[in-house]
């Protein structure tokens, strides 16, 4: 995921309501993104994300890390090193599913963990963001609005913005 | 004491987020640490000396050096290493279970409990490894396909124990990270000098707080939490597997997987609030981690250690419920044997002091607190000790028994990982933010509307 | 606020990350072909011996049967190494004053023994016994390789357990009737005769990977 | 309520009359113990949740209060019912026969296993209950009180799970072994409580929330369980193991499967979000069938057969059980 290469412009807003109201009233304008020092409930829907599929990665890394375990298992102690131990069987189930479980838990973590890094597009140490004037995600209370100009003009975007309550506007550097 | 509100708030006053992010950045990034810290630096430091010698006397003189025999095999390696790995898992229950749970009250201690977690998994990890008496073997451990041909013993909980902490590791450094990322991002910001700014910077992964990547980041923070809960149940009780799949009596009880669990919960919440008590007061953070943090980690303790309780009654009244001989006279050797007052000491402070818990104005007394939770500290190490050494020591055969005697090498590698431990510690409190800012920034925010 | 890191800052991270993972896999590769290696089983190294001793001329050249120097690999776990008597049996005769030869004489003369090196060298928590071995039909280069084509004794196998293995597991191709344990040259038989070997010896597989069989 | 509970009540009736007529009377009382074990547990359990909700708060358990102390209001009909029980002894404990014919381990056990003394602790835990159930059912009184009512309830159940569910097999021990039984009134407790409230209706936050709670007690219940096992299975001690033989033997196995398959099945529907939501009674009623088989599994085996006889018993109490909780609430309705 690189950077959007349309002209933008970014908003900066009191609080996240004022933000999240100005990013409804122009719901449904390609390319918006926001910026909050902290999550912010039902922002990224209304900017028209789709519900992420990563729980879905985590599952399926699950099951892959728990199949795995126990097909690795199952393959060394039939066919790599049969032992006869305690006169149980080969397949020794009530032990293996302890491992099994534990690489469930690594895979789905994992899965988890990169397809977050991945899915977001990090590491993007440069971005066009960081060099908007005024932007910096430290100072709590930086609420940002990116929006691409799309078929309007700087000037119509930027008086929209303020209008919506941006305290405020500035050109995203290309 | 009498000014206590009924219920303590868990944050005092209305810091602004944008205070709170200076405050807890300035902490590191000006680095002008007191004194003290540096003092305690050095002498943690020279702990870690202290285990560098033993180790290296360890490893070149043999295994013996720490008064193990036959048959008591297991000495304070297994004990510490059940100790440390039970204290990572109050950090994990702070940071995973609270967050299920939806407690607001974890997010200022949430980060230095982590921390807590893999530095105590680290130093527990290392235990095993110890003990085995040519720890360069460890390796073996691993599912590799080596030249022997064969593999790992997949029945024995001591490869579920080398897959679970590493697992556990893992997993507890991924959580860790993750949450770290956006704090990371604020202290690159807010860096003033170059050095610093690419090292946050390139922590950070060029975080920038889009609200896309806050919606995948809750996503699976909230998912990391549910898995990181059975883990670190199913962790400790394999712990406690390592014992019970052993005959010796004492050692096959099928209680001590849910009652390990709770004791690691006891101790490890006695050494969060060892940390957070001097921690609070020495760095003026008294306003985030309130006493209301105190209080609901003593109250954790309260409820922790009456499941500890119950265990021990359970052992006493099954080993003499069993009308098994070796079980019962392996029960009266703990009252009265050599390890008797090992275990008398261990039943004071645990169970003893904790009552003292059920005062409010102890839980909120704060030096008192700070005493109780070290004596538990303490007393929950001779627990693990007295459940080590006592089973083997005796044994179903009178004629095999024998004991473990603590020499200087136990002593050596206890206090050098609890050097290494905190000295850890304060490396992390000196280049990371302790306090999750972004967390207690939303808090701040959603205070100061209400 | 400025950008903190250059566009190339970006590839490069990838980069990085990528060559991060290929560092990971290449390692568990490593852990897994460096054990196999020469350099780790020491398969095929020579060792500097105090005479620099030829089987290719003692053993195939003059035809001296193994027993006649490892006089105990019939009976004994250990095969055995020859006294110096055994050497002086010929050399007393033969190149007796040849500059080689110094250290047996001296050996002789001072009552020492020689202090060979040696070449199949097995941990010390394998119990190996050579007498089992040879009287059950595993032939004598089966394990230390065309003896006689060798000027300088050399390890002819990996001696790795998972070549122990493979013959315990399935010894048939590898049985030789009692006659031929000690010959240089034999070849394999068919493979109904060598099946037939098992039953001769009377050789059960199934057990013949308990743990305790190599580690007592 | 009534009428199903009295229905149940017949047919076990049709089964248990001929029991005891073609001389099957000590399955009677297997089957019989089995019930009120589970019909008590319910009424523990109840005890158990809603003093750990008054203690930890949050919005899960208001709503269910209400449910919990209807259920802790059955006990005194449970402890009721569980009076014939008394009178024969000899059906459910080996050691009640002649000490010398008893095994040397046994032997030993019997300062604990007589029946005076067992009956003392009987009545001992249900006075305890009665007071603590009378007590939650007039209201909450604080944390105090909640937290001493926890430990009475551990410690008397824990009496009440060796003396009733243990000592049947005299040879057996397990230290886990009352937690499960406790795991098992949690979770019965709860779905019990979870199909009433369904009942009454119920907003989909709130389902969501308990649903996710019922799966956590119910994942609690599976992780004692498969300790126990593990432990036991890894040993294979023949003190030990016998107790998991003689439940998988003689057409037992059916019974265990029977669980697995209702359990399993609930643990599903309750972590799969949709059904859970839209199917919540349904699923309440699947977990307390699944902890159900559970009680009846750990119960049953040990105690003499044949199993329609104990079927039939387990019906008999399990209906009047039923029957006399619906007289309760119904009077309850009419001062109301």
């Amino acid at each position: 995921m690189t950077a959007d290469p349309r002209p933008a412009l970014m908003a900066a807003f009191p609080d996240e309501h004022a933000l999240c109201a100005a990013a409804r009233a122009l719901a449904g304008r390609p390319g918006m993104d926001a910026f909050t020092p902290y999550p912010v409930e039902g922002l990224a829907e209304t900017l028209g994300m789709r519900r992420t599929r990563l729980p879905l990665a985590m599952l399926a890394g699950g099951m892959a890390g728990a199949v795995f375990v126990y097909a690795l298992i199952l393959y060394s102690v039939t066919i790599a090193y049969p032992i006869n131990v305690g006169g149980r069987g080969l397949n020794a189930w009530p032990a293996y599913l302890m491992l099994a479980f534990e690489g469930g838990i690594l895979g789905a973590a994992l899965a988890g963990g990169f397809g977050l890094f991945r899915a977001n597009g990090l590491p993007q140490l440069h971005d066009p963001v960081f060099a908007t004037p005024g932007f910096t995600f430290a100072r709590g209370g930086g609420f940002w609005l990116l929006v691409p100009l799309g078929g309007d003009t700087a000037d119509a975007l930027r008086a929209r913005l303020t209008d919506l309550g941006g305290e405020r506007v500035e050109e995203v550097p290309q | 004491m009498a000014d206590i509100p009924e219920r303590p708030p868990v944050m005092r006053g209305h810091p602004g987020t944008r205070e709170i992010s200076g405050r807890i950045a300035s902490i590191v990034l000006k680095g002008q640490m007191p004194r003290f810290f540096w003092l305690a630096f050095l002498a943690a430091f020279l702990l870690v000396l202290v285990l560098f010698t033993t180790v290296a006397w360890l490893i070149t003189q043999g295994v013996g050096t720490y008064g193990i025999n036959i048959p008591v095999a297991w000495g304070t390696m297994l004990s510490n290493f059940v100790w440390w790995v039970g204290i990572g898992h109050a950090g994990t229950l702070i940071s995973a279970v609270l967050l299920l749970f939806r407690q607001d009250w974890r997010a200022s201690v949430n980060r230095f409990a982590e921390a807590m977690t893999l530095f105590a998994v680290a130093m527990a990890a290392l235990f095993p490894i110890l003990h085995l008496g040519r720890p360069w073997f460890f390796y073996w451990l691993l599912p590799l396909p080596n030249t022997h041909m064969h593999w790992p013993q997949w029945r024995s909980p001591l490869v579920w124990d080398f897959a679970a902490i590493a697992t556990y590791g893992t997993v507890s450094l991924l959580f860790w990270y993750i949450g770290l990322v956006p704090d990371l991002a604020v202290l690159r910001d807010r860096a003033k000098n170059r050095a610093a700014q690419l090292f946050y910077g390139i922590l950070a992964l060029g975080w920038r707080g889009s609200a896309f990547h806050w919606a995948r980041f809750d996503a699976v923070y909230y998912l990391l939490a549910v898995l990181a809960t059975p883990l670190v149940v199913s962790v400790h009780s394999i712990v406690s597997l390592d014992f019970t799949y052993g005959m010796a009596p004492g050692y096959h009880s099928t209680i001590f997987p849910p009652y390990f669990v709770a004791g690691a919960l006891y101790s490890g919440f006695a050494m969060v609030l060892t940390i957070a008590i001097p921690l609070r007061r020495l760095f003026r953070v008294e306003d985030l981690i309130t006493k209301r943090h105190i209080d609901n980690g003593a109250k954790i303790m309260i409820a922790a250690g009456l499941i500890v309780a119950y265990g021990y009654a359970a052992e006493f009244f099954f080993a003499w419920y069993s009308g098994n001989p070796a079980e019962r006279m392996m029960a009266w050797q703990r009252l009265v044997g050599p390890y008797a007052p090992f275990f008398w000491v261990m039943l004071a402070c645990n169970v003893g002091v904790l009552q003292l818990l059920w005062f409010r104005r102890v839980r909120l007394w704060m030096p008192a607190l700070f005493v109780i939770s070290l004596l538990i500290n303490l007393g929950m190490w001779l627990e693990r000790y007295v459940i080590v050494v006592t089973g083997p020591s005796t044994g179903f055969l009178p004629a095999a028994w024998g004991t473990q005697s603590l020499q200087w090498v136990d002593f050596g590698v206890f206090f050098g990982t609890l050097g290494a431990f905190f000295a850890l510690m304060f490396l992390f409190l000196r280049i990371l933010p302790a306090i999750t800012i972004f967390e207690v920034g939303e808090l701040a925010d959603e205070r100061r509307e209400a | 606020m400025p950008q903190i890191f250059p566009e190339a800052a970006n590839g490069i991270a990838r980069l990085v990350l990528w060559a991060a993972l290929v560092a990971v896999l290449g390692l568990v590769a490593l852990s897994v072909l460096l054990p196999r290696s020469d350099m780790f089983t020491g398969q095929d190294r020579i060792l500097a011996q105090p005479v620099p001793f030829s089987h290719q001329h003692h053993a195939g050249g003059l035809g001296i049967d193994c027993r006649y120097c490892h006089a105990a690999v019939e009976q004994s776990a250990f095969a055995g190494m020859p006294p110096t008597e055994t050497c002086m049996t010929c050399h007393s005769q033969l190149w007796t004053r040849a500059e080689m030869l110094d250290p047996v004489r001296q050996s002789l003369a001072t009552g020492t023994p020689l202090r060979w090196n040696r070449v199949h060298d097995l941990a010390d928590y394998v119990y190996f016994n050579h007498g089992a071995h040879v009287s059950n039909g595993v032939g004598c280069t089966t394990c230390h390789g065309a003896v006689d084509e060798m000027p300088l004794m050399r390890q002819a196998a990996p001696l790795t357990m998972e070549w122990c293995l493979d013959c315990h597991r399935d010894p048939a191709p590898n049985l030789r009737p009692p006659e031929a344990v000690f010959a240089t040259d034999w070849r394999r038989g068919s493979e109904a005769e060598q099946a037939a070997l098992m039953g001769r010896y009377d050789i059960h597989p199934e057990t013949m990977t308990d743990c305790n069989v190599c580690h007592r | 309520m009534t009428r199903a509970g009295l229905i149940l009540a017949v047919c076990g009736l049709a089964l248990a009359v001929p029991a005891g007529v073609f001389g099957e009377g000590p399955a009677l009382a297997g089957g019989w113990l089995a019930a009120m074990v589970f019909c008590l547990g319910l009424s523990l359990g109840a005890l158990g949740l809603g003093h750990i909700h008054a203690l930890t708060g949050g919005r899960w358990g208001e709503r269910l209060q209400p449910p919990l102390r209807a259920l802790a209001m059955g006990l005194p009909v449970a402890l009721l019912l569980s009076l014939p029980l008394v009178l024969v002894p000899g059906a459910l404990f080996p050691w009640t026969a002649p000490a010398e014919t008893l095994p040397e381990v046994v032997r030993a056990k019997l300062p604990y296993l007589n029946l005076p003394f067992l009956y003392a602790r009987a009545a001992l835990c249900a006075v305890a209950w009665l007071i603590l159930a009378l007590r939650f059912a007039t209201g909450a009184r604080g944390g105090a009180e909640s937290v001493v009512s926890l430990i009475v309830l551990a410690l008397t159940v824990s009496v009440f799970d060796i003396d009733w569910l243990m000592a049947p097999e005299p040879e057996f021990y397990s230290t886990i072994h009352p937690l499960i039984a406790m795991a098992t009134m949690m979770t019965g407790a709860l779905a019990a409580g979870l199909i009433a409230l369904d009942r009454r209706g119920l907003e989909t936050e709130r389902k969501d929330d308990l649903g996710k709670l019922a799966f956590g007690f119910l994942l609690l219940w599976a992780y004692l369980h498969y300790m126990q096992w593990l432990i036991v299975w890894s040993s294979d001690l023949p003190h030990e193991i016998h107790w998991y033989l003689d439940r998988a033997r003689h057409g037992w196995g059916w019974l265990l499967g029977a669980g697995l398959v209702l359990n399993i099945g609930a643990g599903v529907a309750l972590a799969w979000r949709s059904v859970r939501l839209r199917r919540f009674g349904a699923v309440a009623a699947l977990l307390l069938a699944g902890q159900g088989a559970d009680v009846a599994w750990r119960v049953l085996p040990a105690m003499p057969g044949p199993g329609w006889a104990q079927a039939g018993a387990a019906a008999l109490a399990l209906g009047l059980w039923l029957a006399a909780l619906g007289l309760l609430r119904r009077r309850e309705a009419r001062h109301a």
